[in-house]
This record gives C-alpha cells, structure tokens and sequence, in this order.
C-alpha cells in the first residue's frame, strides 16, 4: 500500500495495523526518514511533489519490490508540505517471513524512492530558500539492484 | 497538450501549468524543449541546462528522445529530491 | 542500549524515545521479529535464555556496530520466557544521518545476534515440544561483514 | 568452578547448574567434556555429539580447545536460535 499526505504519521500504528491479527510474519523493517537540521543551516523545510505521478511512481516501485521478494505486506508513506527539523518524512515497511527479504525489500524501496518518486525538496536556513540537489550517491546505489536477488 | 513544471523550473519559468499545441515539427522532448527556450527569456532561463532537466509523459518519466504525440501531460522538474 | 526482557515491547514508543528532543538524526532503521505459526505447527513458543551472558554478548555486539558505522543511536531490545504466535520477540533500532549506514548497521545487530546471543528456542506444537535448530544460513550471513563497509 | 546448562543440553544432562572441580589433568574445554561424559549416562547422553556444543566461559564464547584454567563459570549449549 502506498499513501502520499499532507498530514503526520504514526510508525507503531502502522505497523500495528500491519500485523494486526496476523501470525505468519516473521520478520518487519521500517524504515523512517527525518528532516534534518543540519547544524541549524535547516529552519525549515517545504517538499513539494508532482500529484498523480507520485502515487503512481510510488506503486510501480512497491510493485517491483513485491516482485523481487516474497513479501506478506508492504507500506510506503512518504508527506509533502512544510516540514520542520525533527519531522518525520518518509516510512517504508516491509513484511516477510525471514529478515533477509524484509531487509533488502525496504532498502530497495528506498533507493528506488529516492532516484524516482518527484518530489523535491526546498530548505528553508538563515540564508534564504534553496532547491536542495540530487546527489550523484543515489543514482549509483540502485546498481546495487542491478542484479536479482539471491 | 497540458505542460507541468515543478520545483526550481517552475521558479524560473514564472508558471506552473499552461495549456499549449507546439507546432507539428516538434517531436521529441529535447525539440519540445529547445522550441520552450524559444518562447522568452524565462524559458531560456529555465532550460538552459537542458541535460539536468527531467521529463514525464503521462506520469512516466521518459528520457529526451521520446516522442511526444499522443501525449496528454508532459511534466517537467529538476532530479528528484525526495525520501 | 540494550534491553533483556520478558515484558512486550512497543516499537513506537521505543522510536520516539529514541527520537526525543533530536534534529540531527535523519534514517531511522527498525528490525522487529515476531513469532511464526508456521501453518499451526506452533501453537506456542519459550525462549531461554543465559543472564549475564546474554547482556554481555548483545552489549558487544552493539558496540562493534558503533563502531563499524556512524550511528546516533542504536537499541536491541530482546525478550525471554513464553511467547504466542504474533507475538515480538526482538526489537533492533539503529539512527544515523543518512540510510545506508542505518540499514547496514540493522542487519549487522540481527545477524551477528541471531549467531551469538545465547538464546533458545522451544516450540510447543500439536506434536509436543522442540528445541529450534539452528540454521546453517545464519552463520553463513555473517560472511557478509568479513570486510569492513565501504 | 560453576558449570551451567542449558536448552537440550540442560534437559539431557538433567540439571541446570552445579559446582565442580575436576581433576588437575582436565585442561581444555574438549577434555572437561570428555570428563563430564564418564559421569553417567545422562552425561554421556547430552555430550554424545560433543561436536555440536557450544561452550562459554565467564560469558565470553569460546571453542572447545580453549583452556578452562582460572574459569570461574563455564556454560554448554546448543548452538543459539534466537532473534
């Protein structure tokens, strides 16, 4: 499942939800990304995304991930909107029965997330509004993808 | 055909969505560009390192030399930032 | 920190603590391993453990993850006594600036714990009790760490 | 010196934990088993694939031709399942 808002969310609900009444799973990871104040250079923060592509970006690469491992469940929420340091950004869980899929499903969401979902990221610092830059790290972390899964 | 744009080219361009029919020599998206630049200086401004910029079709990204007939929405944005 | 216990544990709660007040942090990775019914085969489970020891080795452990990677924070919360299927077993939380090291370090915590922390598993099936074996690809993950990480 | 047990080898051996002194020719982990075996058949049962045990000493893993000399605790065990 994926969701895409405006509004906080709440990791234990999430992944309460995700295993409630369920006793198959074996293994859960989460993944969780923050904003960062990065020394006080980061007062604020605003994401702004593409309505449309972006839930349709976000469920191709869920798509991929399930395809790749043998998942019971899997989530992405990822919000847009001004967001402060400390503020949650992004949550990625993955279910599985053994840690090796639940592990490698969730960094591979990540990665693929990060190089493909549009959003953009626009810092708010004691020296005005910047358009933060792509680093050339998260294109060259998907040829860990390159080839499938043992 | 319906033309986005997002995040800093949306900045310089000055808009955020317009409306528009390219004449029918325009077939890629490297020529929709090129013929974007040609409208004013924002656009030149915007495109100007035309290889940085990114583009969907109908929510897909797509490199610049897909073609662009049939399109119903182009998207364009710099590298995405997300995550 | 690490925590040996027979109390559940709340995977919210436990992040939120962890994130308390804290701005510099932006990757949070969290491992939670829950009991398997394994298809009805499982109808409960007890998990002994060796006091002292078991402290000892999760506490070293987590210190060779410190300082193989940057982390701000890491907690392994691990529970002992008896357990139903669905329920949590074992917690792994790692927070570091960016992911790579925060996923890496998670994975690390599990296997190397899941190889070294004197734990034991009795499962009461329909059939009677059984103590788990262990499996041969837990060892073997942990030729993913011979080398240091990039 | 304390010794423990635990899991099936605790159940084989039939107790949990006790206090021994073996004699001086006892020096390594290998030969404390070997020792413990003679003691009675349970011994002998919950030793019987000596090489499957795990043995710590003072909660510091340890293989089985490590000397027990100063020890103050030694525990056996089958290889660890938890996680």
């Amino acid at each position: 499942m994926i969701r895409v808002q405006q509004e906080d969310f709440d990791i234990g609900a999430e992944v309460a939800r995700l295993k409630a009444g369920r006793s198959d799973i074996g293994a859960i990871v989460t993944f969780l990304g923050t904003v960062r104040d990065q020394d006080g250079a980061v007062a604020a923060m605003t994401l702004e995304h593409y309505p449309g592509m972006t839930e349709a970006e976000l469920a191709r690469v869920e798509a991929e991930a399930c395809a790749r491992w043998p998942l019971q469940a899997s989530l992405v929420v990822h919000r847009h909107g001004s967001l402060k340091p400390g503020d949650n950004i992004v949550l990625v869980v993955t279910a599985s029965e053994h840690r090796d899929a639940a592990f490698e499903a969730a960094r591979f969401l990540m990665d693929y997330l990060k190089t493909r979902a549009p959003f953009w990221k626009r810092e708010d610092g004691p020296s005005g509004a910047r358009w933060v830059e792509a680093e050339a790290r998260d294109d060259a972390s998907l040829t860990r993808w390159d080839k499938p899964p043992a | 055909m319906r033309l986005l744009y997002f995040a800093w080219v949306k900045e310089k361009a000055g808009i955020a969505a317009e409306d528009i029919e390219p004449p029918a020599s325009v077939a890629t998206v490297a020529e929709l560009i090129d013929w974007l630049k040609g409208r004013g200086p924002e656009f030149a401004n915007a495109f100007a390192r035309a290889e940085v910029i990114r583009a969907a079709i109908d929510h897909t990204h797509v490199r610049h030399d897909a073609r662009i007939k049939g399109a119903r929405e182009i998207a364009f944005f710099p590298p995405v930032t997300g995550g």
